[in-house]
């Protein structure tokens, strides 16, 4: 239990972040299917963002740093907003596809 | 103390066990339901993770936007006519596991870059904390509120405009079909739940005016309502049917932010820089706006669109 | 110290129930009855881990705040397992046999 | 005191792990399905231990619209569509 406080909190979340940017790209690159790259563009996306703050972490006792959080803030809102569009032209293209 | 820290190691490797699997289960199923859902509990696991790491707002958003209505809007790709929700991976596992290899090499070369550099950039941010400590006690902390507020204006003008962006390309796209049945014991329980939602909006909006965010969190509950009751067989979504009333609520937000900002540049102030001792007012205003807004804006993207004019 | 050990008894009995609902979830043989299980033992996990809370809380505001998340809480479980059975039902009588 | 709730909260994201491994293990949409709902409280629990551990009361706020937004997505998911048998 005690060696556990060893772990470095930043740098976990910085390697979880990395990781979830690799396992996105990786999906976004081979899956056939739009919506499944869509999915894995955000995962992508969430890699940044988790990496972003982490960075900004500063310990238990100290306030992290604000500029990353509204880098990330603004950053979940063009993900969403660039997101629904891609989701509504997908619909489009399967319904043109259809008939 | 120690104790306290090591719990807090456990906590932590769970939650990032908890993460990298449902990001893995995500992107790897074969089905497309399924992956769906597991990237909405993705988003809740995301924000757990944003509370653990001190940002409250972040979390808020993650909430509304990522476990909430960006799992709705994924939804509305389903249908339930297309039998085929199968993805199948159409490359060789020989491409599949070198391209994986690939980005795993990737990111441990952004891993090994950055935690190289991380060392100066904290030690210039604590140097950065130490100014802020003193400016905070030296009383000069008026020019740090108005630059805040400034900066966080911008902000929120520029996520409007990029959120008015989206709605210009899905409405670009033209009028859609109605995709839902109406069920009458499903229209029962959205009357429950409509104006639950509508005071949340409210709510998180008017808390949001003394912190950071609130706008964007607010609109996301607006448009859970407008999903609701859309589902509950409203074709409209409870927006109003006049066109122009529809155009005027999505430009709304950014036009008046725009309006105000010129206009106190106008009146000899900087681009949006409110006074002070309105500041809040101001803001709560155009954020009651832009709230509107963005509520019509994602209830429209999970519509598809304008509905077309039902034959009755 | 009384509150303490309130406290810890609550949040026990609560941890009690989420434990019982995933035994629920993994032992029972009918989806109609892991439903039931499941929505009955998470919602007193949740009354009971938030009931051991209220004596934790630095003032009445957050007491306040609680009580209204548990009740909404409860409204929303309610409504989503309804929710859920609906679509349950459905699918059994095969309306819908794509899922 | 700290300490215990602290405590509580890992054995809650150990329930959330055995959860997710139990969803994943899971090939029934419908049992899936109730897994998630298991894991939505499990998380809005998690929250608001967080919230009194790190006395930060906006996380009873980011509870709510957890709460409330989740119907909606299991709305959207279980609601019948156009298409299909009609």
């Amino acid at each position: 239990m005690v060696g556990l406080s060893a772990i470095n909190p930043q740098f976990l979340y910085v390697c979880a972040g990395i990781f979830l940017f690799a396992i996105g790209l990786w999906g976004t690159w081979l899956h056939a299917h739009y919506v499944r790259k869509i999915i894995s563009l955000n995962v992508m996306g969430a890699g940044v963002f988790l990496t972003l703050i982490a960075v900004a972490y500063r310990g238990e006792h100290l306030p992290p740093d604000p500029v990353p959080h509204a880098l990330v803030l603004t950053g979940i809102v063009v993900a969403v907003s660039a997101t629904a569009l891609a989701l509504v032209i997908i619909r489009r293209l399967e319904d043109a596809t259809d008939e | 103390m120690n104790l306290l820290d090591g719990l807090w190691g456990v906590l932590d490797l769970l939650l990032v066990a908890v993460l990298l699997l449902l990001a893995m289960a995500a992107v790897l199923s074969s089905d497309r339901r399924r992956s769906m859902m597991l990237f909405i509990v993705f988003g809740l696991v995301l924000a757990l993770v944003w509370a653990r790491l001190h940002a409250p707002d972040i979390a808020l958003a993650e909430a509304a936007i990522g476990a909430g209505l960006g799992g709705a809007l994924l939804m509305a790709t389903l249908r339930r006519d297309t039998h085929q929700q199968t993805d199948q991976f159409p490359q060789h596992p020989v491409v599949l596991w070198g391209v994986g290899v690939l980005v795993m090499v990737l990111g441990t070369a952004i891993a090994w870059g950055l935690f190289s550099v991380l060392p100066t950039v904290e030690q210039t941010w604590r140097k950065g904390a130490a100014v802020d400590a003193q400016l905070a006690f030296s009383g000069v902390s008026h020019p740090v509120t108005a630059v805040l507020l400034n900066f966080r204006a911008w902000d929120t003008l520029l996520e409007l405009a990029v959120l008015l962006a989206a709605i210009f390309g899905i409405r670009a796209l033209g009028y859609v079909r109605s995709a839902y049945v109406t069920e009458v014991a499903f229209s029962q329980l959205a009357v429950w739940l409509v104006p639950l939602l509508i005071l949340m909006a409210g709510y998180v909006l008017w808390a949001g005016a003394h912190s950071p965010g609130g706008a964007f969190q607010a609109g996301a509950l607006l448009a859970g309502a407008g999903i609701l009751l859309r589902l509950a067989g409203y074709s409209h979504a409870g927006l109003p049917t006049t066109r122009w009333l529809v155009r005027l609520g999505l430009v709304a937000g950014t036009g008046v932010f725009l309006l105000v900002g010129l206009g106190l540049l106008g009146w000899g102030q900087g681009f949006l820089h409110y006074p002070i001792a309105y500041a809040k007012w101001w803001i709560l205003l155009i954020e009651m706006l832009a709230t509107v807004s963005i509520g019509m804006t994602l209830t429209l993207a999970f519509m598809g669109g304008i509905p077309q004019k039902e034959a009755a | 110290m009384i509150l303490d050990a309130l406290s810890v008894l609550l949040l026990l009995l609560g941890l009690f129930f989420f434990v019982s609902g995933l035994l629920g979830l993994w032992r029972f043989p009918d989806t109609f009855a892991r439903l039931h299980a499941l929505t009955k033992a998470d919602n007193l996990g949740l009354g009971l881990v938030m009931t051991g809370l209220l004596f934790q809380v630095p003032d009445v505001l957050w007491a306040i705040k609680f009580i209204l998340v548990w009740l909404l809480a409860l409204v929303a479980s309610a409504v989503n397992a309804h929710l859920i059975a609906v679509f349950l039902h459905r699918q059994q009588e095969g309306h819908d046999e794509s899922a | 005191m700290n300490t215990v709730l602290l405590a509580v909260v890992v054995v809650l994201a150990l329930v959330l792990l055995i959860s997710l491994l139990i969803m994943l293990s899971r090939t029934r949409l419908t049992d899936r399905l109730l897994a998630v709902q298991l894991l939505g409280t499990l998380g809005v629990a998690i929250l608001l231990m967080l919230a009194v551990v790190m006395q930060q009361r906006a996380f009873l706020d980011t509870a709510l619209v957890l709460v409330l937004l989740a119907v909606v997505v299991t709305a959207v998911f279980t609601h019948r569509q156009r298409g299909g048998k009609s």
